[in-house]
């Protein structure tokens, strides 16, 4: 079967694949590209390790099509580190301990940028809302809403 | 309609490690030139943070920061035998291990140090920041550094430890079931606060307060996260959780993580965290193992509260919404 | 034999490619791409639509016209339909609501379908290759012709403070329905009830209006005695579904409960 | 947290250098750029796919299986059945000599679950794979399935698992692990009060976040390069080796980095099918659960039935207590047998009861076999005896904790298993929660201690 082409930008890096129709985006950039940031926890979009930002909006990359990316931006938290200096985000869930397994941590600090991106001042509520399409089995959560409050505020030392 | 609240408290223990014992973990540690310090296992981290407890079990033990202690796991081709990570068995009998493991190691740096400094190793300490020095005289000092240094190109020396534990399997007496199953047990009570819905039997857990004693908190950072996710999983337990919504019928199982029911960021108690460290004589630095236990005092508990609030018992886990309004409504025709 | 997607311009293009075997429609791909991932083999080609009419949101004279790509999202943040608001961000969570159409909630089974409720409650026009009102799209949904394609549905806007939207689900703030309620109740001056038209998700495979309890309504007020009647009547033609979230027989029970909550508070 | 570190200060050395030290953990950095290495997390060319076809029915015998079709499809480079599989009946604890081997790799003359393995498809993707699948023709003849663990033990029931000939595990102590201590029956007739109880619970499934997973490699060299989520690394290669009856040395595990277990990856289940199937077609193979198998297929946390039946008196003493416990193992032994006994020493509670009577049982029934998760033996079991204890207190008009107070077990005393309790601290739990929670209790339960003192 003939590939199709697909040309975007990954965490700003122009990519250009050739991938089999009907191949999604998380395999794309798992298997082809090799950021494995994003991971494949249910490929039914009901647990969110899979989490990318695709032209400002968190979306599930196992229900994206890969060939439907043309000219998207998508970024992932496997370039959320920039000149390997850790994002507030990823700093406030390391001093939060907001991970034990890390299996979901990709996807949940995606989400959580997706949110903080457009409401840098979100309460309680809106981070509860926020994450809510990701599942983490692990932290019960507190830690996580701590974190991404705490990275909101700019301040991502331990709240006594 | 009536939000109902309510109270419950339970009280548990918990066995450490594999029942009736039998399960071996070994542990391989030894000296970088430059005096870092590799221990080799065959053993899994979950994401409990197994690897960060072993650095830091090892590094209290050679004397050490624990920076300087790279964990090697889990290659069966290097690693030593581990029977596994289950039954809240990791902390205890795997850090049993790498203790014997460092103090072997130990034994060698010192001896080591002690050659370099002309003196006994039996007055030689660490200073925990990388520092071996004569007892009582901090100046007389090498650093370890400089001692594995020496171990590797002077004296030709492997600063190296080997590891095992093992508690010996207890074969239950068929008649009496006179039987060891464990040498230390861990501590629970929770007290649970809850909300009852009595038109909908719908919870809402509103608060719980958990006491846990593990022996020795060897992170506290780490056992609160363990504690508290397991909290959350316990409640969870409680409300929610099955496969099989209509047991003993095979039908209608959850298939993903809309069907198969946990409680979300929105449905969060508030947590209190509480520990107690009574040392095991036999753990490491008194360490026990909580990560089970972490989950099953809110269970009761919860459901205690329940019955605080609405009067009714729900004897069958998870304590479902249907569940209640059924006792409710039993209640109701019974009066 | 492997899969396919065939990307399309306009319906009508759409249309014949999706008569073929083993075609599907591809909306936000929630419910598409999900079966391909899980290993439906009988889908061979995913049909998708790139007319960008399909994803706008046109306001006029009262009545709101949402195309069927629209998501989740995007019904939620716009301003001139923000009573809809509650009810698409029922769906899913922020990821799911930023790839979940409007058209593909009104074909999602039970559980699912929650915006599909409150279309239904707003007596919605489907439109496919003919427009079709939402009650009778509903009913007939399993079997519209082969490469019919939704592409928008309207309705007229509800009066200030006319609808209602109410979802019960056991995990917050996302979660699967235990069941769902839409209503439009337009109201007199003095309070009388005027006209009712509600809907209930969860209570059937498909979305189904409450007939009787809206009948119950007209011409009661919205209070304790007011709503009694329809309360009373609120199962009436239910068939609820009985799945992990929760049995039939809840359902039945609580939804008189939540309707109540509704219509007063 | 709190650390309360006036309780047993006098029997801890505190002030270590790296013990007791909040210490960042070093794999975070990893976890939270997304660096961290799971199994599959490797792009490995040439890699192959393993798509299970299971039976659709909960009890049925195998007529035949036809592959042909299946065969003939494109992109299948393999398809394996009970056949090629060395030593196909298994158990994964006859590794500690628990045994009867008791479970097919793949389903060979019957099928004992919705769900059981059957045939293996191996495709150069993952929609060949599903697509042969789909081709794959089993001819089953349906049998009586039993789910209710009352139903199949009585008398007549379809026997669900011929390696045990009886829907029950047969101990050496003979249909259940017993204990027995004191004299149960003159404890209830010593007691002013006798109250049983039954509770149950249903099957609980670990859902971790990464699903149970393998890929496969051949070094060319005779030997298998596994890369696995399992949670028990030497638990995996030794009973591959008895499957495949391939020397260890052949087998090399690499894991240790898993994405949550909870008990859910300790059976060994996905990985010799995988190193099979690398074996015979010399290619790199994956075999990854869907959520479906996941949450379906995998084994749970078993469904319990405990009967619980107390003695007490007026002044709150719990003077006996017999308990019967029920684990659901569901077709297979896998790790129940194990969980069900562990119940038998634990069923006391963290008590001290002079007159104990205790009979588990695990019991056979046609649904997916369950196994280790979190707990097992103890969860469901604490479950029942907690909400057993507030109801024996609210019998006889105490207050909860007070009872428990009463009766919690000390340093030195004997329990029903016959070890002598030390290093007890259960009093010391409740007295902090009965700070924390403000429910008061009577002075004297502030001034108990578990050391005996008070």
């Amino acid at each position: 079967m003939p590939k199709v082409p697909v040309q975007f930008a990954l965490n700003g890096e122009e990519k250009a694949e050739f991938v089999e129709s009907g191949t999604s985006l998380l395999t794309l950039l798992r298997d082809k590209i090799g950021d494995t940031s994003p991971k494949g926890g249910c490929h039914q979009g009901t647990c969110g390790a899979c989490s990318v930002i695709i032209d400002g909006e968190l979306k599930l990359s196992c229900l994206v099509l890969a060939e439907t990316c043309g000219n998207a931006s998508v970024q992932t938290t496997g370039g959320l580190a920039a000149d390997g200096v850790l994002h507030p985000l990823q700093r406030a869930f390391l001093d939060h301990f907001a991970a034990q397994c890390g299996f979901c941590t990709p996807g949940m600090i995606m989400a959580a940028k997706a949110l903080l991106d457009r409401n840098p001042d979100p309460t309680r509520e809106d981070v509860v809302e926020a994450i809510s399409g990701n599942i983490c089995r692990c932290t019960g959560y507190e830690p996580i809403i701590q974190a991404v409050m705490a990275a909101a505020q700019g301040n991502s030392q331990r709240v006594a | 309609m009536a939000i109902r609240r309510g109270r419950g408290v339970a009280a548990v223990n918990y066995p450490t490690g594999m029942n009736l014992g039998g399960d071996p973990s070994q542990a391989l540690v030894h000296s970088t030139p430059t005096g870092n310090f590799m221990v080799t296992l065959s053993s899994v981290d979950l994401g409990q943070g197994l690897k960060q407890v072993m650095a830091q079990i090892c590094a209290e033990t050679i004397g050490v920061p624990t920076e300087r202690v790279i964990i090697d796991t889990a290659d069966t081709d290097t690693g030593p035998h581990c029977m596994g990570t289950f039954a809240s068995r990791g902390t205890h009998r795997i850090g049993n291990a790498i203790i014997q493991a460092a103090r072997e190691a130990r034994h060698v740096m010192l001896e080591v140090a002690a050659e370099a400094l002309e003196v006994n190793a039996t007055d030689l300490d660490t200073d925990g920041e990388g520092n071996i020095h004569v007892k009582g005289a901090p100046q007389r000092s090498i650093s370890i550094f400089d001692t594995a240094l020496t171990a590797h190109f002077k004296l030709g020396l492997s600063i190296s430890g080997r590891g095992m534990f093992l508690v010996p399997r207890s074969y239950p007496e068929t008649e009496t079931g006179a039987m060891k199953p464990s040498t230390c047990y861990a501590h629970a009570c929770t007290v649970a606060d809850v909300e009852v819905d009595d038109e909908t039997g719908e919870v809402t857990v509103t608060s719980v307060k958990n006491v846990f004693e593990i022996g020795r908190a060897l992170n506290p950072r780490m056992v609160e996260q363990q504690l508290v996710g397991g909290s959350w999983m316990g409640i969870s337990h409680a409300l929610y959780e099955t496969t099989e919504p209509y047991y003993p019928s095979r039908e209608h199982g959850g298939t993903d993580f809309n069907e198969y029911l946990t409680p979300g960021p929105g449905d969060l108690a508030e947590t209190e965290t509480i520990v107690l460290e009574r040392p095991a004589t036999d753990g490491p630095y008194g360490a026990k193992g909580p990560g089970e236990m972490a989950a099953n005092p809110q269970i009761p508990a919860i459901a205690n509260a329940i019955f605080d609030a609405v009067g009714v018992r729900v004897d069958t886990l998870p304590i479902t919404p249907e569940r209640i309004l059924r006792a409710l409504k039993q209640q109701r025709a019974a009066h | 034999m492997g899969l396919v997607l065939r990307s399309f311009a306009t319906v009508n293009e759409a249309g014949a490619a999706l008569s073929e075997p083993g075609a599907r429609y591809l909306g936000g791909g929630t419910l598409a791409v999900r079966a391909v991932n899980e290993g439906d083999v009988s889908v061979h080609s995913l049909v998708r639509i790139t007319d960008p009419q399909l994803s706008r949101i046109e306001l006029s004279e009262g009545r709101a016209r949402i195309g069927a790509s629209v998501t989740m999202a995007r019904v939620a943040a716009n301003p001139g339909i923000a009573f809809l608001a509650p009810a698409a961000m029922a769906v899913g969570g922020p990821a799911v609501r930023n790839m979940a159409t409007v058209g593909g909630n009104l074909f999602a089974p039970a559980p699912y379908g929650d915006f599909a409720v409150a279309l239904l409650a707003l007596d919605a026009k489907v439109d496919a290759r003919k427009d079709m009102p939402m009650e009778r799209f509903l009913e007939t949904r399993g079997a519209l012709a082969k490469g019919s394609i939704v592409t928008a549905v309207s309705f007229a806007l509800p009066s200030e403070g006319g609808f209602r939207f109410r979802k019960v689900s056991r995990v917050k703030p996302k979660g699967t329905s235990v069941l769902s309620i839409a209503a439009v109740i337009e109201e007199d001056p003095d309070g009388t009830i005027r006209s009712a038209r509600i809907a209930l998700g969860c209570m059937a495979d498909r979305p189904i209006r409450a007939h009787a309890a809206e009948r119950a309504l007209v011409g009661s007020r919205r209070t304790e005695q007011g709503i009694a009647a329809a309360l009373a009547v609120a199962g009436e033609g239910t068939h609820p579904v009985t799945d992990p979230v929760a049995s039939a027989w809840y359902r039945a029970e609580v939804l008189p409960v939540h309707l109540r909550r509704l219509l007063l508070y | 947290m709190k650390l309360a570190k006036d309780y047993f200060a006098d029997e801890r050395a505190d002030g270590l250098h790296e013990i007791g030290r909040g210490l960042p953990r070093a794999d975070l950095p990893g976890h939270v750029t997304g660096k961290t290495k799971y199994f599959a997390d490797r792009s490995i060319p040439g890699m192959l796919h393993l798509k299970m076809v299971r039976s659709p029915h909960h009890h049925a015998r195998i007529r035949g299986i036809d592959t042909s079709e299946a065969e003939k499809h494109p992109g299948v480079v393999k398809i394996l059945t009970a056949r090629d599989v060395p030593h196909n009946v298994y158990t994964i604890l006859i590794l500690i000599q628990i045994g009867p081997e008791d479970e097919q790799v793949l389903a060979e003359d019957k099928v004992r679950w919705k769900g059981e393995a059957v045939v293996a498809v191996v495709a150069d993707s993952e929609r060949a794979a599903n697509e042969a699948a789909a081709k794959v023709k089993v001819d089953y003849e349906v049998l009586p399935a039993v789910f209710d663990m009352d139903e199949a033990l009585k008398p007549g029931a379809p026997v669900v698992n011929e390696y045990h000939g009886q829907n029950y595990y047969l101990y050496d102590s003979g249909e259940c692990r017993k204990v027995r201590f004191g004299d149960v029956e003159a404890g209830f007739a010593e007691a002013d009060f006798i109250l049983e109880e039954t509770y149950r619970s249903s099957p609980i499934e670990h859902a971790p976040a990464e699903t149970t997973g393998c890929v496969v490699v051949p070094e060319g060299n005779d030997r298998f390069t596994c890369y696995t989520n399992t949670q028990a690394m030497f638990f995996t290669l030794d009973n591959t080796s008895i499957i495949l009856q391939m020397p260890g040395h052949q087998l090399h595990l690499v894991g240790g980095t898993v994405g949550g277990g909870f008990g859910g990856k300790v059976d060994v289940i996905v990985e010799p099918i995988a190193i099979l199937a690398a074996k015979l077609t010399g290619r790199p193979v994956s075999f990854v659960y869907s959520r479906y198998e996941e949450m379906q297929i995998s084994s749970p946390r078993a469904a319990e039935k405990i009967v619980i039946k107390d003695g007490v008196t007026k002044d709150g003493r719990l003077v006996a207590r017999k308990v019967t416990g029920y684990t659901d193992a569901g077709a297979y032994s896998r790790h129940s047998p194990y969980g069900a006994q562990k119940g038998a020493a634990h069923y006391p509670g963290p008590y001290t009861v002079p007159n104990v009577w205790i009979d588990t049982y695990c019991v056979y029934t046609n649904r997916t076999p369950s196994s280790a998760m979190r707990g097992f033996g103890v969860t469901i079991a604490d479950f029942a005896l907690e909400v057993q204890m507030d109801k024996l207190a609210r019998l006889i008009a105490m207050d909860p904790l007070e009872f428990r107070f009463i009766n919690a077990y000390r340093d030195g005393d004997m329990k029903a298993h016959r070890q002598v309790t030390e290093g007890a601290a259960l009093i010391e739990c409740m007295q902090e929660a009965s700070r924390a929670a403000s429910w008061p209790v009577a002075k004297r339960f502030y001034d108990m201690s578990s050391r005996g003192e008070g």
